[in-house]
């Protein structure tokens, strides 16, 4: 388990650069893949799909809405679509177009949503995006995948094609420090341990958890135990496996680059309020618009440094201390 | 009542592409038209909901299309090579559930399930549930911009295949139908034929009063569009503009199809009130009188 | 509090209608409303407003983005714009205006979303929408109040036109039962105790109020004394009110007319998890699309029936029983 | 270098609305144009980020409206009767937040904390956070639609402020666009006058390649707008339209103004490349001078 991820971890590298590279390799294993961009494919390295397979790609101009609908009457001719634009555009502008046709209709589109999170630190509030995974957590059909590192996007991007039905796929536009080793094999739809702990489990997601597995390992200087967890897969969410850590670990953190409210901590927290309430600690952007800065600084500033993690895996420890009478005598 | 599909294989038969436009063919098919009225009629008096005005207006478009110019397969509503018809003005679905019945899809006595628990036939168009349905509808916009997606497959997998929609005018003033255009029209999708059900009137007042769409033709030949004019309750008309869409090369094509919202019945046309209206008894039997009327017309 | 709810509740009559009054009343009352609909007033019945002040009232046709980018407009010049359409095409086709220009840009327009949950329930999933809470819920600077029967509009509506900011309020079609008795004076932001008792707690909202009470009232003959919150505001969530009830019944029920992911439910289980982990039970639309039919029917059959809530609250407090040890022993 | 706002109030003069367009205020205005361009140069390339070929390309537009043609009062951003300036294109508010900070709104010397921790000018046009700013921009779309709901509140207030916003060309793609511009022209909003900044390039492409915009003086005509066409660099041909437009009665008036992207730096112009690139020291060297002898020009 901890093979799964280096140590140290690796220097960072191109999320996007990964993406469009995985991209052209899927186009190259399957004929009915078309990429799509909404004038953007230069900021979501989908242009890399375009010089080579420019017969396969399609450019609608600064037009989301049609973006999404172009892509649906693809896939209803058989063809797997993968529109790219930005997280926010397609969590906002085509919505509409997302929630009818691919998650009531069936169309079997894909949206790879670049610049999730803060990631576009520099675009400022506008650009950025904390609320697609508590949006699209909200329509039936829908599946969201959120890859941790380079290798990530290149593991999950021939599930995420091969899935039946819309998948939300959550990209990061920066460069982040390379987490997993060759052994991590992802599955969608299922929660990985990355390191084995009791005393609190964070679980997280996307580029945080490079952050959830330092803060575990600056604990572990302290002979504090940390579970980390990661979630790629934030819909359908894996809630046996959620289940078990709270029952193993008895608190939980939750970390993420998107709004504490509706994403993966809302998730968690149904999940425990639903089958096992268990103290949670959710660490997130606490409900604001961010502002334009570099990344780290953004992430920092805005609630999800290290320490912030560190910080709340203590808290989610001293409760589950004050109601230590209470840790495993609720399963359902 | 006389059930108009008493004798399906003679009533519905289907006039294959290409067939010559006959004045008897004509006739024929706007005659079904009529009754198809009937049909949605009795659909949403039984249900007490649903659209009739935007419904009898594409009577006609839906009839030509499907019993003559559309090459579908009721057996196989799932052949990769159909045609394509986007119904992209999804509240008058009764008069597609009508037709789409009658060409064979599902049967004709599923109807009046129309917007009923555990029904097929869906309050707006829902693929999975109903044979013959490509794509979701209700939220408008959509047609233009879905069309051409599936033009661009057609073109792709090199298929002879065409790519129709219906949309509505009030449907126009929707954003995304504009971006639509654009991409049609980059993309040269000449295998591709809108068809505006041009009745003037959309849910609160006519088009003039709520959102003004003229000069319509030249706002689709600015978007790069050709544009064909017809009369959209003439069934030959319809019939010849179709043929001549599928003859133009490098645009795609749009047919503006004049029609009357709630053609048929005299105190439903024009009237934005019966947009979606429902009539009471004695209201649907001086509709069923009109409609029935008309349709006797065609048969002399 | 008894005295603030009938018994038996009072017969179903219009909320689009009280609705529409409303408007009107407000009207009269402000010279700074204007009001806005998008082809659909004859639906969401501002046309009421329409045929008393025309000058006041702009109609942008099929055009749900412009609709509420007008309402920007009209905002940055001091009017106070309440823009009506579907509940749904505020939450999903002009999702991105409000994001930039409500929620981020601060303008000051009340969205009233008609038509929300399943009551518009002949026309259809397309028109029906089960997940606007969880999509505003997840956008900074929102608010979000749900009125539960005709009075509850007549008395919130001018709340929401004074309140500072972009408020969603959210409506229903059809004839509901009247729940409130003239006593009954909501404040935007505090939840309201119905009907007291300490063995259970059900928060509703909206039109589902009228069922937990019927719920509340069936229970009773069985000597169970649930409490009934009324939760009109979904955001900002009344924590401290939702702990107490944690603390004081010990077992928690949400009720509403939306997906039971990310919405009321969501927003009570993360406030439990975070504050006052209790076992919760969430009545909803068990994340799924509904189909067409009578709206009765459509409650009963998608999970929202009198009875299910019964049992959701019998569940609950079996819960509490089994978990008996730790009911009090968490604050925070 | 030396600062261009050594004496600033002579060097940001305000040639008040009204004034006659002489060839010396239009050589005063142009050489402002390019020394703000100077100003955007050094702000991206000190952040490392933003997008210099879309400010460019508006330098002109800008510089005319905020020192001669707009209403505006530095000293009273909130004035009621200011006239509007919605900036739709809020990618290139580089160029923006220069044209403001010479008018006054806030002091020059704020502007290289642009895009940086904690300042007041943000990556793209935040209210609430920079004084001018009327709203919010970015997301690519919305100007025409905000900027008719500012123009009917004018009308409803009686008031004789104008409205008016500035597109990208590329933005034209964006359907919302065209919902505004249906809204203004069903109101006759005569009070608006919309500026588009038609530099033939947006993010990946030429709008040739990636969305063709022509025939663009049909398209806005067969939207019932009044089309003016100008060259964009031309200051005097800017004030005189900006002028006509304020004339135009009983319709929504559409500048068309032919630009190019990234105007006054050869290696820049007409390149999608300089949409959002960033130059290296030796390219901010080259750039530098190339402005410079551009100002010298109009100086002399
Ligand atoms: C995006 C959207 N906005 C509003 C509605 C509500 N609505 C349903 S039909 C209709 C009027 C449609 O008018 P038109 O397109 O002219 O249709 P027709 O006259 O053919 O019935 C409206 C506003 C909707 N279905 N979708
Ligand atoms: C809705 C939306 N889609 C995409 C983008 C990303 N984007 C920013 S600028 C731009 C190109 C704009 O081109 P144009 O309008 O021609 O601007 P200009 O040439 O004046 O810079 C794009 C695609 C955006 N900001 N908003
Ligand atoms: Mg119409
Ligand atoms: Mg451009």
């Amino acid at each position: 388990m901890d093979g799964l991820i280096r140590n140290p971890l690796g220097s960072p590298s191109s999320m996007r650069k990964a993406y469009g590279e995985a991209l052209v390799e899927l186009g190259r294993a399957r004929q009915d893949v078309v990429v799509l961009s909404a004038d953007v494919q230069s900021s979501d390295f989908s242009y890399m799909f375009e010089a080579v397979y420019p017969e396969r790609f399609i450019n609608v101009g600064i037009a989301e809405p049609a973006l999404v609908d172009v892509a649906v009457g693809l896939a209803s001719s058989g063809k797997v679509p993968i529109a790219n634009t930005f997280a926010f555009l397609f969590a906002t502008r085509a919505l509409e177009m997302v929630r009818t046709h691919l998650c009531f209709g069936g169309a079997n589109v894909k949206l790879a949503g670049a610049y999730g999170g803060l990631s576009d630190s520099f675009d400022g509030p506008t650009h950025q995006t904390i609320s697609d995974f508590a949006i699209f957590r909200s329509l039936p059909n829908m599946t969201i995948v959120v890859p941790a590192d380079p290798l990530a996007v290149r593991k999950l991007l021939p599930q995420v094609a091969a899935w039946k039905g819309p998948v939300y796929f959550r990209l990061c536009r920066n460069e982040v420090p390379e987490v997993f080793t060759d052994a991590y094999e992802p599955k969608i739809g299922e929660g990985v341990t990355l390191i084995d702990g009791d005393d609190a489990t964070v679980i997280a997601c996307g580029v945080m958890v490079a952050r959830a597995i330092e803060a575990a390992r600056s604990l572990s200087r302290q002979d504090i135990r940390l579970r980390v967890v990661e979630m790629h897969t934030i819909k359908p969410i894996d809630s046996d496996f959620i289940v078990r850590c709270a029952q193993e670990t008895g608190a939980l953190v939750t970390v993420e680059e998107h709004s504490i409210i509706g994403g993966l901590g809302g998730a968690v927290a149904e999940c425990l309020a639903q089958q096992y309430p268990a103290p949670l600690e959710r660490i997130g952007v606490n409900d604001t618009f961010a502002e334009s800065g570099p990344y780290l600084d953004l992430l920092d500033k805005y609630g999800m440094s290290v320490e912030a993690i560190v910080a709340a895996a203590q808290r989610a420890m001293a409760r589950k201390q004050a109601s230590s009478s209470h840790a495993t005598s609720e399963v359902y | 009542m006389t059930s108009p599909s008493a004798n399906p294989v003679l009533a519905n038969a289907v006039y294959p592409y290409g067939t010559r436009h006959t004045d008897a063919m004509v006739a024929d098919l706007s005659r079904r038209a009529g009754e198809y009225r009937t049909h949605v009629l009795r659909m949403v008096y039984g249900r007490k909901s649903g659209h009739i005005g935007g419904a009898f207006s594409c009577a006609e478009i839906l009839t030509a299309l499907y019993f003559h110019h559309l090459r579908v397969d009721p057996a196989r509503p799932d052949w990769s090579d159909r045609d394509r018809l986007v119904f992209s003005k999804g509240h008058a679905c009764a008069m597609l559930y009508t037709v789409l019945a009658h060409r064979g899809f599902f049967p004709v006595d599923e109807l009046p399930t129309f917007r009923g628990l555990d029904s097929r036939l869906q309050g707006h168009p829902e693929p999975q549930k109903t044979p013959g349905v490509e794509v979701a509808a209700g939220p408008l916009g959509h047609g233009v911009a879905i069309a051409a997606g599936m033009a661009l497959a057609a073109r792709m997998d090199g298929s002879k295949r065409r790519i129709y929609a219906i949309l509505g005018d009030g449907e126009l003033n929707s954003g995304v139908i504009w971006e639509g255009m654009m991409t049609a029209a980059k993309f040269a999708l000449d295998n591709l034929t809108v068809i505006v059900d041009y009745n003037g009137v959309q849910q609160t007042g006519t088009t003039r009063h709520v959102m003004p769409t003229e000069p319509i033709a030249d706002k689709w030949s600015a978007f790069n569009w050709h544009v064909i004019e017809i009369h959209g309750h003439n069934v030959g008309q319809i019939l010849d503009a179709l043929d001549r869409a599928d003859e133009v090369h490098g645009r795609p094509v749009v047919i503006i199809a004049r029609t009357t919202k709630g053609k048929g019945v005299s105190f439903m046309e024009n009237s934005p009130a019966w947009h979606g209206g429902i009539p009471d008894s004695a209201q649907f039997e001086a509709a069923l009188a009109e409609l029935n009327e008309g349709t006797r017309a065609w048969t002399v």
